[in-house]
């Protein structure tokens, strides 16, 4: 039986998406869409004691499951996906191509879900390729010139990552002896390549330094819902990867996790550097995912650097996902709803707290989510010692809070440029204002449902929801927001353009493509039909006219005679 | 003498006389192109053949070998009807190409092929007034 | 006629019996025709399913006529031979259904159909060999019986393509024969036998072991495609689409990888072909084939060409997988023999479905078609994610076992060829499945079917959709459920498992 | 002495038949080479007298050099006649490219050229010469002489060769006879025959010489074929001398050859074939084997059989002269 | 019971040899009746030779028993003729009935027209006789003579169309045909000086190496091989085949081709045996490799069908010459060569008849101009691929099992040191990829697009001989043993 359940989850999105991709004139089902996240919710809500099942059958023996760990990132992504199937359900009432949309959202949504309940390699596998190319569907769909070069972009990534991702389950599970369960991966403890290859996997998709420039384009090119989906809840699936499969046991990994702190802290202060300098709001948020995963990153090699803190650090990586997710789905969702600006006082009020605070949450203000987060990832930190520059995570972490405060007001700030040019306020449209609002609304709310469903003995570090170091980084953010905005003299030009990485390679590989076609065409030795004609005809000629040399009675006469005398020769010679 | 006598006994001087005309009739064969001279020429090769048997059958003292005898005539009347019959063909080559010389060279493609299996013969009355023109 | 022996010949009979009947049937004869074809395919899979039931139950099957003092024509069914022959079957029934439907009023049916069953009854025949020699018999009958369907438009591309593969199949055959009788002197004419039948030759006859091994690769190569003998195969593409279905794609090239496989496994046997090193040759020709197969398909705009270079890498993944020599990579390369049959033919189905309703035969024309066609399109999708290795199809479950098998082989080196060939499958299979779905269609539809024969309830011909939505099912049944009994997988679990005599194995 | 004088007559002779044989091949005008060959085929009789081989003299004289002469002259002259006609030309065609010199084209061969000479000879001398240093180095007398003297009593004859030919090598002579009338089959198979282009010259004088010779010619005939039995002679002989009183018929008479009735003329050139086998089938059953007679009846069929020969012999030379087959035989 | 069918054995050959006699002379004296006396002859003499065949093989493993020699009129063997009887002169025989009696069958529909009836069946009858009687003769001078009514009588019949070419062909045939029966009649003449015996089992008793043997040896193979048309003296028979009447060639191409080879094997395996040399051995190969690779070449040149099929004779002879010095090595390979001969015999007469077929549909037999016609006969087109396959060597037919043997034969000699074994073992596989070159000229208009025409109406016979033959001709490849075993019962060979 509980097979069942755990198949349920992600195959009713799955069986939507089929019902509408074969009826596609029907609009009967799209109302089903949103709610296709439900079972996914329910699951989150009470499949803590449902125990894993087993399907030898399907797929070389898949394992389904959940452990608090899942369930967490179960709650959050079910939560977003229902929340961004609302907004989307009504963004994209008059889409003519609005059923392909949905039948891609449902892949995608079917995919996130499977992934987080899949507990064997391959099925984990099965999902997250699933997630990945389902989602490219929803970046090229506004069908525009840029959406098709983002899309190109992250499909190039996508699939590396799937098939770096491939080589190292292959690798770690011939470490295992064939056990392709992920416990057993993690307990096997890969190394070398086998490791690289899944971190890199995973990296690409939490959009790690090196390979992060497909997000920046992503999202502007993606409809708003799917942004949000698409920076809330995917991403994570990288950083669950990692949980999943690192060797996060006693002896931890110390010089994985130092590379990790050291690639997650780069990620937090140049993509909020790169975020300020643009200026279209998506944009921003995009840098400033980045920049938040870095900080998860940086989290997840601490967990590796100090194995004996690693439950802490952990809980306190979960925490840090959930509360992104939604502040920064509320974020999207508030990029999208400029044209829902309303004319009155109080709605004015109403949609400007609902865009303010999940960016102060972010930014880390006290009592919000964003707080909750930075605190619990912080407070080990401050016992433990660390060698070298290690010791200044601590330090650099509260800096970065800086950092996403200068990036939130630039965002506000373009966001609230963005709307001066819409005039006539259109009705209120309920669903998404409840979508935005629920989300919103989270990052207030999360904290005080982590606080009451949390075991007891962990209380008194929830209580701090405050302190001097959540308050200085934003002060220090603001004047420098306000120091920018009186230099600076043009605030609404992009200084960099978008995907800064993204840039030199695309030029390195058109100049490539060039080269080749320009190379010297090679020296066919291509069939001359004419030539081979001629020498197939002269041939033909000189057969003939030696046939009738030998024809001619004096050579069988010679012939006769001189095959004689060989004969004779070969027999007297011996 | 009476060696020299000895050594020319009939018996080896008409085979070599033979072998000889043989290697004659084969050059001549070789040689010559119009048709009956190669007949003849292949005539000659085989009163060669013959002289050499009767030759050998005629070695010894005592009376000559029936047997090789007979042999020799039963070639001689095979070599006459052979002969006959390539004469009948030389006429028929000469009525057709006009020339009793062999065409050399393959069947050239552009021949005209008369199939006999389609050729319906004309009844003998009508052959006959073609024939008498 | 020693135990069992008529129903191997039955199995054969019963294609080679109406496809000699069709020869003789007058052109207009359409139902007699239809009815000949599809018994005939009937009968055959009944036939096989019962042979592979009782082959499991563990019984005998043999059957051996004398040709020749000291050789004879031996048909045998081992695990192995079952793998092909029912794959064959299966798909012979799939592609006499589609070929109806394609051929639907173009003239010389009759030839073709007659030709088509002597090619199946030869692939099955290759199947069921019981020695080098009936393997020969059957292999070369395959090259004659595939000529006339090559050439069967008749238009002089058609022949020359029939020229090129005839050229390339017949000296092909002569070096392979010419080893065979070689091998047959020194070794006797053995049956298999898991393991290899060479014995002490090993030891004692090491350089002629080796040029004879060459010589086989070459004979089995040009029909496996290996590189540097692959180049009829996409010019053979000018057949029509049910030859290069299960033929060029199935029948034809399988023949050859399953040759080198019976070489491999059954003559030299796994430990001779590491000892002296034939393995890692054949690894190295495997990984050069996959990859320049993978490049060139990117080059070519044709889809049916694309294709075809597609095969020419895919096969070599069998020949990969069997040169690992060890349980998994056998494993792997077998399960592909199957998988990439199921795959290959989908896809080939839904180019001919493309081009004989919508005469679209360039990957450039593919722009939306996905809204004209959604199930043909959802089934070269499907295919199309087999191919490059993902996870729910068939495909996934051949490269995870050819992964493992090549680090358990300590070939580290092969993964990463693994690597750069999933990409390079990604890089050409992706375009035209998004053309296919997300591209827009500006000038209407040539509706080409519709012209000639009417229109169709579905979106083409019923005898074109419903072989191509069985196999494309086929693929992704043979991924999802891999794990079931009976699955191509679990059955070459069974093979490996009885060569390798390696007790309670499990992948 | 009588040894030496024959020694010198043998070398005259060879050399004679030699020089003869070179001259007939080496001759540009076919009638001459027609002419040396006849020469050639009497002095070859000659030899054959020498070498104690009447019957092989006999029968070269008759058939080697008459009827194979008299063939070759009638060749001839139908070369020349349709040459004529080719040079008449019909008025609808061209003249015939060989026009003017067709009659001189036809019986004459121009010499040679120079380049296939010095092979030719060369080959023709190493061949011969090998074939000389084989014979030099056989035994003398170590033919089949004392096992045919042996067996002579229960041949039915008394003449060596006649045994040999009809009773010991009969399936041989048999053959010899089927050739013969394939030769003729062959022949006829090519087309109908043609007018004979020779007119007789008008006069006594022909007429006059055929009243006597034919009836002599008959008479020699059967003499020669009753007394081959015990004597030089035979079948062959005696139907090569019939066959050239036929041909002598023939040219007195080009003109209007009598319509021979087909079936008659086929029973007359098989008979000997025909009479041969079936004695022959029945000596398998009842006699020693195929082509074998009982001891005591075998000199009256060997009798039998030469008879049907030189019958059959007679026939197919004259129809071989005539080289056409019978009107009567297409209908 | 196992004795009384070796009594039966003479009795059978002296009955075969008068039966066919019998036949030939009643088609001569009733030439109106000659077609029906054919073709009922015809089916008399394949029962008559199945049933020696079948008395030959029960009468015993062991050759001695099986293998009989007849003394024609009871006279034994210095004085008298010998007929001799083994494995090798007993399928060739096989041979020769079943291709007679296609042909026969065949020409009752091609030869409808009734005065050439008349011509036809005499002269056709009387070469089957021949051939019979060739293969039966044990006596050198008696082979002369059959040689002669060979020669005579298939000249007379490739002169029968009556045209140009026809006609220079047949007289090029004539003048080769005599000058090779008078080589092979001076070399009788020379054995006969050196040890007065004609018999062949007894010159082979008392031949040793010496001037004469060796002379004679010489004269008679190159007499046999003018006539065998094996390769530098091959140049008359593509005139000859190629313009003389359908069946004709093809039995001319068959059997009486073949029958000069079988001579030259019966003299090199009986009395010239201790003649052989290596380096002779060497030069008929290399002479072997020449003939494939020329009459592949013409075969591939010429634009006629039935000259094509005739330099494919030449190509195939090529092999028969190879298999020489095969057999001076490996002395069982003289069997694999008969095999040879015999499966490309079947293969060479369907391939013929079936040209006929075409040629009388389409009036001409210019390969170029025939698509249309191929395209209407399927069936005979599939005889001309189903034979053509067979000449190729792939499976499923005779020519298959030939190339095994001749392959096998090939190898295991570079397994015993000979390293030019590696020329002849790669000529043989080359060979059937060339004869595919020339069968792929002849079938492949058959696939071209384009227009149908059945041409000329054709009679059954015409139709459906070529293919039974051509089905006879893929079979042989299942009658490999058979064959082989019958072969072996010949006394004195290795």
């Amino acid at each position: 039986m509980n097979a069942l359940v755990w198949l349920a989850i992600p195959l009713i999105p799955l069986l939507l998406a089929v019902l509408i991709g074969l009826r596609p004139h029907r609009t009967r089902f799209n109302r089903w869409v949103p709610w296709a996240a439900l079972p996914g919710l329910a699951g989150a809500a009470f499949g803590g004691d449902v125990e894993p099942a087993a399907l030898d059958g399907l797929m070389l023996n898949t394992l389904l499951g959940l452990d608090p760990l899942g369930q967490a990132f179960l709650a959050l992504t079910s939560g977003l996906w229902l929340a961004a199937g609302l907004f989307a359900l009504s963004d994209r009432q008059d889409d003519p191509l609005r059923h392909r949309f949905y039948v891609f959202w449902l892949l995608a949504l079917s995919g996130n879900l499977g992934l987080i309940l899949a507990q064997d390699a391959l099925s984990f596998y099965l999902f997250f390729s699933l997630m990945s190319l389902a989602a490219y569907g929803l970046v090229v769909h506004s069908n525009t010139g840029e959406a098709w070069r983002a899309g190109h972009i992250y499909l190039i990534l996508a699939v590396v990552g799937e098939i770096l991702l491939f080589a190292g389950f292959v690798m770690a599970i011939h470490q295992t002896g064939g056990d392709t369960r992920l416990t057993a991966i993690a307990e096997a403890r890969p190394e070398g390549w086998g490791l690289a290859l899944l971190v890199l996997g995973f990296g690409i998709k939490a959009g790690m330094l090196p390979l992060h420039f497909w997000l920046p384009l992503a999202h502007p090119a993606a409809p708003v819902a799917a942004s949000a989906v698409l920076s809330g809840a995917m991403i994570k699936a990288g950083v669950l990867g990692w949980l999943r499969v690192l060797p996060l046991d006693e002896t931890g990994h110390v010089l994985l996790g130092e590379t990790l702190v050291l690639l997650g802290l780069a990620a937090a202060f140049l993509a909020a550097l790169a975020g300020v300098l643009q200026s279209r709001p998506k944009t921003i948020l995009a840098y400033s995912s980045i920049s938040q995963m870095g900080l998860i990153t940086a989290g997840v090699g601490l967990a590796l650097v100090l194995p004996d803190l690693r439950p802490w650090l952990l809980m306190a990586v979960t925490l840090y996902a959930v509360h992104h997710g939604f502040a920064k789905g509320a974020l999207f969702l508030a990029a999208g709803m400029t044209a829902q600006r309303p004319a009155g006082g109080a709605g004015r009020l109403a949609f400007f707290l609902f865009a303010a605070l999940p960016a102060l949450a972010l930014a880390g203000m006290p009592m919000t989510s964003g707080a909750l987060a930075k605190n619990t990832l912080k407070d080990p930190l401050y016992g433990a010692d660390l060698a070298g520059w290690m010791a200044y995570t601590e330090f650099a972490l509260t800096l970065a809070a800086a950092g996403t405060t200068l990036l939130m007001l630039r965002f506000l700030w373009c966001w609230h440029q963005a709307q001066q040019d819409i005039q006539a306020p259109p009705r209120a449209d309920s669903r998404r204002w409840w979508a935005w609002g629920g989300l919103a609304g989270m990052s207030l709310v999360f904290p005080l449902l982590g606080i009451a469903v949390a075991p007891p003995e962990q209380v008194p570090a929830w209580v701090v929801l405050t302190g001097l170091s959540l308050v200085w980084p934003i002060g220090l953010g603001l004047v420098l927001g306000l120091l920018a905005w009186r230099w600076l003299p043009d605030r609404n030009r992009p200084w960099l353009q978008e995907g800064d990485l993204v840039v030199p390679l695309e030029w390195l590989a058109h100049a490539s493509q060039r080269l080749w076609h320009s190379r010297p065409a090679l020296i066919g030795i291509g069939r001359h039909p004419a030539r081979l004609r001629w020498v197939r005809y002269r041939l033909r000629e000189r057969l003939e006219l030696a046939e009738r040399v030998l024809t001619r009675w004096e050579t069988i006469g010679l012939l006769f005679a001189a095959a004689m005398l060989g004969l004779y020769l070969t027999l007297w010679a011996g | 003498m009476e060696w020299l006598a000895q050594q020319l006994a009939p018996g080896l001087i008409y085979p070599t006389a033979g072998a000889l005309l043989f290697a004659l009739g084969l050059y001549g064969l070789i040689r010559r192109h119009h048709l009956v001279l190669r007949i003849l020429a292949l005539n000659i090769m085989g009163s060669g053949v013959f002289m050499v048997l009767l030759g050998i059958a005629a070695r010894g003292e005592g009376a000559p070998d029936p047997v090789a005898q007979a042999l020799t005539l039963t070639g001689i009347v095979v070599a006459v009807s052979a002969t006959a019959f390539a004469l009948a063909l030389v006429v028929r080559l000469a009525r057709i190409t006009g020339q009793a010389m062999m065409l050399p060279g393959p069947p050239d493609d552009e021949a005209p092929v008369d199939d006999i299996s389609r050729e319906e013969h004309a009844p003998s009355a009508e052959y006959e007034r073609e024939h008498r023109e | 006629m020693s135990d069992g022996g008529w129903l191997l010949l039955a199995i054969l009979l019963s294609s080679l019996g109406p496809g000699l009947a069709i020869f003789f049937l007058p052109e207009r004869r359409y139902g007699l025709r239809t009815l000949l074809n599809l018994g005939g395919a009937g009968t055959k899979l009944v036939l096989v399913g019962w042979l592979l039931l009782s082959v499991l139950r563990g019984d005998e099957y043999q059957l051996s006529i004398p040709l020749l003092p000291g050789i004879d024509f031996v048909l045998a069914a081992d695990a192995l031979s079952l793998l092909f022959a029912t794959l064959s079957a299966v798909l012979w029934f799939v592609t006499t259904v589609y070929a109806i439907g394609y051929l639907e009023g173009s003239p010389r049916r009759s030839r073709f159909f007659g030709f088509f069953s002597l090619c199946v009854s030869a692939t099955v025949g290759i199947a069921l060999s019981g020695n080098l020699i009936t393997l020969l018999i059957f292999y070369e009958l395959l090259t004659l019986a595939t000529w006339p369907l090559v050439v069967h438009r008749g238009t002089p591309a058609a022949l020359r393509a029939g020229r090129l593969y005839l050229g390339y199949t017949l000296t092909s055959g002569l070096v392979l024969f010419t080893a065979i009788v070689w091998l047959t002197l020194l070794a006797g004419a053995e049956p298999f036998v898991p393991g290899g039948y060479l014995g002490e030759l090993a030891t004692t006859h090491e350089t002629t072991l080796k040029v004879l091994f060459v010589m086989l690769m070459i004979g089995f190569g040009v029909k496996a495609a290996l590189v540097p003998l692959h180049s009829w195969l996409p010019i053979a593409m000018v057949a029509p689409a049910p030859v290069s279905a299960l033929l060029h794609a199935v029948a034809v090239v399988k023949a050859g990888a399953f040759g080198i496989v019976r070489v491999v496994n059954d003559v030299y046997g796994a430990e001779v072909a590491m000892e002296l090193g034939l393995a890692a040759g054949l690894v190295v020709i495997a990984a050069i084939t996959i990859l320049y197969g993978s490049i060139q398909a990117l080059r070519t705009d044709d889809l049916k060409q694309r294709l075809a270079f597609s095969t020419v890498s895919q096969v070599s993944y069998i020949v990969l997988g069997v040169a690992l020599a060890g349980p998994l990579g056998v494993i792997g390369g077998l399960v592909h023999l199957v998988h990439q049959g199921i795959t290959k033919i989908t896809l080939f189905f839904c180019a001919g479905n493309f081009a004989e309703t919508l005469g679209i035969h360039k990957i450039s024309e593919l722009d939306g078609v996905g809204r004209r066609m959604p199930l043909t399109m959802l089934a070269f999708t499907l295919g199309a994610l087999g191919m490059i290795g993902l996870p729910p199809l068939a495909g996934f479950v051949t490269k995870w076992h050819l992964g493992l098998g090549a680090l358990e082989a300590q070939f580290h080196w092969v993964l990463v060829v693994l690597i750069a060939s999933s990409l390079l499958n990604a890089a050409y299979f992706l375009p035209p499945v998004i053309r296919g779905w997300l591209g827009e269609r500006r000038t209407p539809w040539h509706e080409h079917l519709v012209e000639h024969s009417g229109p169709t309830r579905f979106e083409t011909h019923w005898m074109l959709l419903v072989p191509t939505l069985f196999v494309a099912a086929l693929s992704l049944l043979g991924g999802l459920l891999a794990g079931m009994s009976l699955s191509p997988l679990d059955w070459v679990t069974l093979i490996v498992e009885r060569d390798y005599s390696i007790p309670g194995f499990a992948p | 002495m009588s040894n030496l004088l024959l020694v010198i007559f043998d070398l005259v002779l060879l050399a004679g038949l030699l020089g003869v044989a070179w001259r007939c091949l080496a001759s540009t005008d076919l009638f001459r080479a027609v002419v040396l060959f006849i020469t050639f085929g009497l002095l070859l009789a000659l030899a054959w007298v020498r070498l104690e081989a009447p019957d092989i003299a006999l029968a070269e004289a008759a058939i080697g050099a008459g009827i194979t002469g008299a063939l070759l002259l009638v060749t001839l002259e139908r070369l020349r006649s349709i040459a004529v006609e080719r040079r008449r030309g019909r008025p609808d065609q061209p003249p015939d490219p060989a026009g003017a010199d067709a009659l001189l084209h036809a019986l004459h061969d121009p010499p040679p050229p120079r380049r296939t000479f010095v092979p030719a000879l060369s080959f023709a001398l190493v061949v011969g010469g090998l074939m000389v240093t084989a014979l030099w180095h056989q035994p003398d007398a170590v033919g089949l002489e004392p096992v045919v003297d042996e067996h002579m009593g229960v041949s039915g004859v008394d003449h060596p060769i006649t045994a040999v030919l009809l009773n010991f090598r009969a399936y041989d002579t048999f053959l010899e006879l089927a050739i013969v009338l394939i030769a003729l089959l062959g022949a006829w198979s090519l087309g109908r025959y043609d007018r004979l282009p020779a007119r007789p010259a008008p006069g006594p004088i022909l007429p006059g010489t055929l009243r006597l010779l034919v009836p002599v010619a008959i008479v020699t005939g059967v003499y020669i074929l009753w007394a081959g039995s015990h004597a030089p002679g035979g079948a062959f002989q005696a139907g090569a001398i019939l066959g050239a009183a036929g041909i002598l018929l023939v040219l007195a008479r080009p003109r209007d050859l009598p319509m021979a009735p087909s079936t008659p003329l086929r029973l007359g050139l098989t008979a000997g074939v025909g009479l041969f086998l079936a004695i022959g089938i029945v000596g398998l059953f009842i006699g020693p084997g195929l082509l074998g007679y009982p001891p005591e009846w075998a000199y009256p069929l060997i009798i039998v059989i030469e008879i049907a020969a030189t019958l059959s012999i007679a026939l197919t030379l004259v129809a071989l002269f005539i080289a056409g087959r019978p009107a009567g035989d297409d209908h | 019971m196992s004795e009384a069918p070796a009594e039966m054995l003479p009795l059978a050959i002296s009955g075969l040899v008068a039966l066919s006699l019998t036949l030939a002379i009643l088609a001569t004296v009733w030439p109106r009746q000659a077609h029906r006396i054919g073709g009922y002859g015809a089916v008399l003499m394949a029962a008559a030779v199945v049933a020696l065949s079948a008395l030959f093989v029960a009468a015993g493993p062991e050759p001695e028993s099986a293998a009989t020699r007849v003394a024609l009129g009871g006279w034994e063997a210095p004085l008298g003729v010998m007929l001799h009887l083994d494995g090798l002169s007993m399928t060739l025989l096989v041979l020769t009935g079943v291709v007679g009696l296609a042909t026969s069958l065949y020409s009752l529909g091609y030869v409808h027209d009734p005065i050439e009836r008349r011509q036809f069946w005499p002269l056709w009858l009387w070469l089957w006789a021949g051939l019979n009687m060739l293969l039966l003769s044990g006596d050198a001078f008696n082979l002369y003579i059959s040689l002669e009514v060979v020669s005579l009588s298939a000249v007379a019949l490739v002169a029968f169309t009556g045209t140009a070419a026809a006609v220079s062909g047949a007289m090029r045939y004539l003048l080769v045909n005599i000058l090779g029966s008078l080589s092979f009649l001076m070399g009788v003449v020379l054995l006969f000086g050196e040890h007065g015996v004609l018999d062949l089992v007894l010159l082979e008793a008392r031949t040793e190496i010496g001037p004469t043997e060796r002379m004679a040896a010489v004269l008679m193979t190159a007499g046999l091989m003018l006539k065998a048309a094996l390769f530098p003296l091959h140049v008359w028979l593509a005139p000859a085949h190629g313009s003389a009447p359908a069946p004709v060639s093809a039995v001319l191409s068959g059997l009486v081709v073949t029958g000069s080879f079988y001579l030259i094997l019966r003299l090199w395996m009986g009395p010239f045996a201790p003649l052989a040399t290596p380096a002779f051995g060497i030069l008929v190969g290399l002479l072997g490799v020449a003939a494939l690779v020329w009459g592949s070449a013409q075969a591939l040149r010429s634009g006629r069908l039935k000259s094509i099929v005739a330099y494919s004779t030449v190509a195939q002879f090529g092999y028969l010459l190879i298999a020489f010095p095969l057999m001076l090595i490996e002395s069982e390979a003289w069997k694999v060569v008969v095999f040879f001969a015999i499966v490309h015999a079947l293969a060479k007469a369907s391939v013929f008849l079936a040209a006929g077929t075409l040629q009388h549909a389409a009036g001409h037999d210019r390969v170029a101009e025939m698509g249309g016609v191929l395209r209407a006969r399927g069936r005979t087109v599939f005889a001309l691929g189903l034979a053509g396959v067979s000449l190729m060597g792939l499976p499923f037919t005779g020519g298959f099992i030939a190339k095994y043997l001749l392959l096998e034969a090939g190898l295991s000699t570079i397994l015993a040191g000979s390293l030019i074994g590696v020329l002849w073992v790669i000529a043989i596989a080359g060979g059937g990829l060339l004869a595919a070159g020339y069968v792929l000229r002849m079938v492949a208009p058959a696939f071209h697009r384009g227009a149908r025409d059945a041409g000329e109406a054709v009679s059954p016979w015409m139709d459906w001989v070529p293919l039974g033959l051509a089905v006879v001709a893929a079979a042989a490849g299942f009658a490999g043993t058979l064959t082989l075993h019958t072969l072996t019962l010949t006394p004195g060979a290795p």
